[in-house]
């Protein structure tokens, strides 16, 4: 009996490590990004809005992941000493883009224009989350379908339970 | 003997009587010890079949099944008009196998018809694994087998159910009660019969059975709730029955698609399903009998006789049906009817077929009336066999061949299945018997105490 | 301590149950197949709840079809074919066959509850019982009155008389 | 309690046939002149770039397994040396009373508040009911994962799936146009015009045989074509209701045929 107590408790320490392990380094959740990019300091503690940075967001379905030449507008006087700043500086000097991982992915059936939702006054942090506050990005929603209808009953959106007008 | 025939005369003439139904020679423990040998004492000659049976399902049913899911549907001989071909017919065929089963357990049960007792085990347990095989070749069916789960009405992420309009909804409900009422039934008459096995067996089997028994000590207050909840299965199970094949008949018959929308078709069905399955289980019988003389002491000649007389009633209903949906097509007179049936009763290889299915299904079983033939085991064979193959061609003449010639002819196109389908359909079969071979080893395939009860129940002072 | 007497027929038993009864002592019969008919037309008829269950079962099961098949379709609305959104035809085939789920299934609880299963505390009292014997339990007795037990049940013709000691 | 009472018999009469239909947003409807219609296949060819339709081969297209959302049929009347050859191109028709939409256990197809048949197909499990139960033979299955070779697969078009294998699929009305061209109007705070929506089909027509239209907007071309006296419809009879409008042919020797 004592045994099988060390082998449970054995195994559920285990799993914790391991979900803790997987949640940190491996989830799709969070994925460790090739810069560590803290949006904790550019939307939160200096207030950057979100489309400055992600400037398609209101006239596109895609909100776009900024290209390295915006980044360096400000990093070529900022920061320019800091080892994360000097990586950035790299890609520029190569002339290649920052291989970021994208988070909120969603399937190739489905059909999300951001500008819909930008223009309806849906906030940012309403489906990303506390982003001014995230160090990494993590996924807080689950972007199931379930999740996004709940929001179209909620907000009564005109034809937001037919099936076309999100899938595609 | 159970067979044997005494001699009547009236007004001088002799005639010859039924094979009597008689088994008070038989004592209790004789059928326990029997079937418990039955179970126990297996030859190499059984391992060798059941292996082989194993193997051939793996080769001919698991593989190429694999292999279309790894590949797709297009291994399949489908095209554009003929979307449902030989899986449909399999399924309609198998769910028909699977209706005397418990059509011989419930409707002859309410009638207390005494003869039923012998064999209404096997013929549920038949029931049973056709119903497997029934949700198998669904999946097999289906584009994307790995999403069957969405045709199940479950509250999900998705905040989606069903469609409770469509006929395959209805398929769905219709099978799933189905299958779950045959395992309750077929389990709720084995629980006695497990706990007086459990008495006499040994090893693993006793466990099993000490399990699976639940406890039952035949006390007389259990047998009279067991007699009672029996009852009400039977009646809940009756109507279950006909509306099973009806709703898989409304698959078809709720589409606009010339013949498959015949108002017939509920009857049909639910008639052809009987035919083939009491086909079914007296071929089965059959097979036992021959491979296990001990079960001659059980499935008499007189069991031969009484279903033979209702496959050949049963084969009479199927004709009249089969003649009204000629008919009602050649009635309606409409172009699309005339050339559906112009395709399927003039149009070679079909017309063959057509002619096979009235030979097998028709003329075949006309030979039942003559009692010699209901008593001979080899005529009876052979017919069931007839039988069988005539209702998987009725099926197949229905399913694909009506999905052929649609409404546009520039889109007409016949169907051929390839080897992928063929031998799935093989190996089903092999599945089958390798399922039920397992099955009636492990076990009893009689009911223990319906037997008994056939054998009468001991008085000292007489009946 | 309890007293069990095997008979091998049905008379016979039945005989010595009628003799411990007018005798005032409670007891159980044992068979190996169901005596239902000949106990009802010796004891008088005996009645048997599970008839209510199952009609409750398939009234539950009509109505819990017809409330899924309708609720359903209201949750999620989808016209399709023309048809109506609540539509009756096709939810009475679901609920007929609903009706017959929850019928069985629920006849199946009200047999376990009514018949005592499962339960494993308690084993046939001999093996004959279940096979080719009838048996007659007489439970809790003392040790005086096992005498005039083994009498009753000899002189109606028992086959055996054991003693079964409690587990 | 009244109001909820009358609340729900609202609902209900809401949900009731044809009540539905008298709250769609738009009646898309097709027409086609088979008086313009030459059968050069020019909208055969838009519809297979549009909407990333697989080729599936010489061999697979013996099997009668060909793509063509869109195809045109073509009926040969008389012997040789006099002969007349006969067009119609068939799509899916988008009943309003569709036989195919009933037959789906997943509610995969259905009839949207524009007045289409529609198909999604990752809600799909590929039963095969829809095709058998549809009277004009337009729907298609993926048989197989198709691959475009690498060049191709550039020119795959971004707003419709590339769907998987054993998925039914079928016209869609070019349904990723008419959500754009809803986009558009609401960006600019109006309905959609006539001829805003034009389907890959209508577009590569060379004689404007196929035209394409909304039939609630009384000024819209469609609404004006639909009173020709030509005008019948594909298996009328069977009540299904087509949304797409053939304009009869009219022979030189003056008998019209169809």
């Amino acid at each position: 009996m004592k045994k099988l107590i060390v082998y449970a408790l054995t195994g559920v320490i285990s799993l914790a490590i391991g979900y803790w392990v997987q949640q940190q380094f491996f989830s799709d959740r969070a994925p460790v990004q090739p810069i560590n990019f803290s949006h904790k300091i550019h939307a939160g503690v200096n207030k950057i809005p979100c489309q400055y940075c992600h400037i398609y967001a209101e006239r596109s379905r895609v909100s776009g992941v900024p290209n390295v030449q915006r980044c360096m507008g400000c990093h070529k006087i900022i920061k320019t000493d800091s080892p994360e700043i000097q990586k950035v500086t790299a890609y520029w000097e190569k002339k290649e883009p920052i291989p970021w991982t994208k988070v909120h992915n969603l399937p190739d059936y489905v059909y999300f224009p951001h500008k819909r939702h930008v223009r309806a006054g849906v906030e940012c942090t309403n489906c990303h989350g506390d982003v001014p506050n995230m160090d990494r990005i993590t996924k807080v929603s689950s972007l199931q379908m379930g999740w996004c209808l709940t929001c179209h009953t909620q907000r009564n959106v005109k034809n937001g339970r037919d099936c076309w007008t999100c899938h595609k | 003997m159970a067979n044997q025939k005494s001699s009547v005369g009236i007004r001088g003439m002799e005639i010859k009587t039924l094979p009597k139904h008689d088994q008070s020679h038989i004592s209790y423990r004789e059928i326990n010890e029997d079937i418990l040998r039955f179970m126990t004492q297996t030859g190499p000659g059984y391992y060798i079949v059941l292996g082989a049976l194993f193997l051939l399902t793996i080769l001919l049913y698991a593989l190429p099944w694999a292999y279309q899911i790894y590949t797709g549907q297009g291994v399949t001989g489908l095209n554009v008009p003929v979307f449902w071909g030989v899986y449909l017919v399999n399924f309609v065929f198998w769910v028909g196998v699977a209706h005397a089963g418990t059509l011989i357990s419930a409707m002859l049960y309410i009638t207390e018809t005494p003869w039923r007792r012998a064999i209404a085990r096997g013929a549920e347990t038949m029931t049973l694994f056709a119903l497997v095989i029934v949700t198998f070749f669904v999946f097999i069916h289906m584009g994307r087998p790995w999403n069957f789960y969405w045709s199940f009405p479950y509250p999900n992420t998705r905040q989606l159910w069903t469609s409770f309009q469509s006929p395959l909804m209805f398929d769905v409900f219709a099978i799933g009660t189905y299958f779950t009422s045959s395992v309750i039934f077929l389990y709720f008459g084995m629980i006695p019969d497990l706990a007086s096995l459990r008495q006499s067996s040994t090893g693993w089997r006793k466990s099993l059975y000490r399990v699976m028994s639940l406890g039952w000590r035949g006390t007389d207050r259990q047998w009279h709730m067991h007699g009672k909840a029996c009852m009400f299965f039977s009646s809940f199970i009756m109507p279950l029955v006909v509306s099973v094949h009806s709703i898989v008949s409304w698959d078809f018959a709720l589409s606009v698609v010339p013949g498959y929308s015949k108002t017939v078709f509920a009857p049909y069905f639910v008639t052809g399903a009987l035919l083939s399955g009491f086909a079914g289980v007296l071929l089965m019988l059959t097979v036992i009998r021959w491979f296990f003389p001990i079960m001659k002491k059980y499935v008499t000649a007189y069991h031969f006789d009484r279903i033979g007389i209702i496959i050949l009633v049963l084969s009479l209903t199927w004709s009249y049906c089969t003649l009204m949906e000629v008919v009602t097509g050649l009635y309606a007179n409409t172009s699309q009817e005339l050339e559906h049936l112009k395709f399927k009763l003039l149009t070679p290889p079909y017309s063959y077929l057509f002619v096979l299915m009235i030979f097998s299904n028709t003329l075949v079983p006309l030979s039942l009336m003559i009692r010699k033939i209901r008593s001979c085991e080899i005529g009876m064979f052979f017919i069931c066999i007839f039988v069988l193959i005539g209702m998987w061609l009725e099926r197949y003449l229905i399913v694909p061949n009506s999905l052929s010639r649609k409404f546009l002819p520039w889109m007409w196109h016949d169907y051929f299945p390839s080897w992928v389908e063929v031998s799935i359909t093989v190996g089903a079969v092999c599945f089958f018997i390798f399922m039920f071979m397992a099955f009636i080893k492990i076990f009893p395939v009689v009911s223990l105490f319906e037997v008994k009860e056939d054998a009468g129940i001991p008085m000292k002072k007489g009946h | 301590m309890d007293i069990l007497g095997l008979f091998k027929h049905a008379d016979t038993m039945l005989d010595a149950a009628k003799r411990l009864e007018s005798a005032g002592y409670a007891f159980t019969v044992f068979s190996p197949v169901p005596l239902v008919h000949e106990i009802d037309h010796a004891f008088g008829e005996r009645k048997s709840y599970i008839k209510y269950f199952t009609f409750f079962g398939g009234l539950s099961g009509f109505f819990t079809g017809t409330l899924l098949a309708l609720g359903t379709a209201a949750l999620y609305v989808l016209p399709r074919g023309g048809r109506p959104i609540f539509f009756i035809t096709p939810t009475l085939i679901i609920s007929y066959e609903t009706t017959i789920l929850f019928g069985v299934g629920i006849t199946l609880l009200s047999f376990f509850l009514f018949a005592g299963l499962p339960s494993f505390k308690k084993d046939v009292p001999s093996p004959e019982a279940a096979i080719d014997s009838f048996g007659l339990l007489v439970d809790d007795i003392r040790e005086d009155e096992f005498v005039k037990l083994e009498k009753i049940l000899k002189e109606s013709g028992a086959d055996e008389v054991k003693r079964v000691e409690e587990e | 309690m009244a109001g909820i009472f009358d609340k729900v018999k609202d609902t209900l009469n809401s949900y009731r046939t044809p009540g539905y239909f008298k709250k769609l947003d738009h009646k898309w409807t097709m027409v086609v002149d088979l008086d313009m219609c030459n059968g050069c296949g020019a909208c055969v060819a838009g519809c297979y770039a549009e909407n990333n339709l697989p080729v599936v081969g010489k061999e697979d297209c013996g099997k009668s397994r060909a793509f063509s959302w869109l195809r045109i049929e073509r009926y040969v009347d008389g012997e040789y040396p006099d002969v007349k050859v006969k067009f119609i191109p068939v799509m899916c028709q988008h009943c309003m009373k569709a036989p195919c939409e009933i037959g789906c256990p997943v509610y995969a197809t259905y009839h949207n508040q524009d007045g289409l048949n529609v198909q999604v197909y990752n809600r799909c499990v590929g039963t095969f009911t829809c095709a058998t139960y549809c009277t004009y033979d337009v729907r298609r299955f993926n048989w197989f994962s198709y691959k475009w070779p690498k060049p191709l697969d550039q020119q795959l078009n971004p707003d419709v799936t590339v769907r998987e294998m054993g998925v039914m699929e079928k016209c869609t009305f070019c349904i990723q146009r008419i959500t754009a061209a809803k986009d558009k109007a609401k960006d600019e705070g109006r309905g959609v015009k006539d001829g805003e929506v034009l389907p890959a089909c209508c577009q590569s027509c060379p004689t404007n045989a196929l035209v394409f239209g909304d039939l609630q907007d009384p000024e819209s071309r469609v609404a004006k074509m639909v009173n020709n006296p030509r005008k019948y419809r594909l298996l009328e009879e069977l009540n299904t209701d087509p949304s797409v409008i053939y304009l009869k042919r009219v022979m030189n020797d003056g008998k019209s045929e169809e």
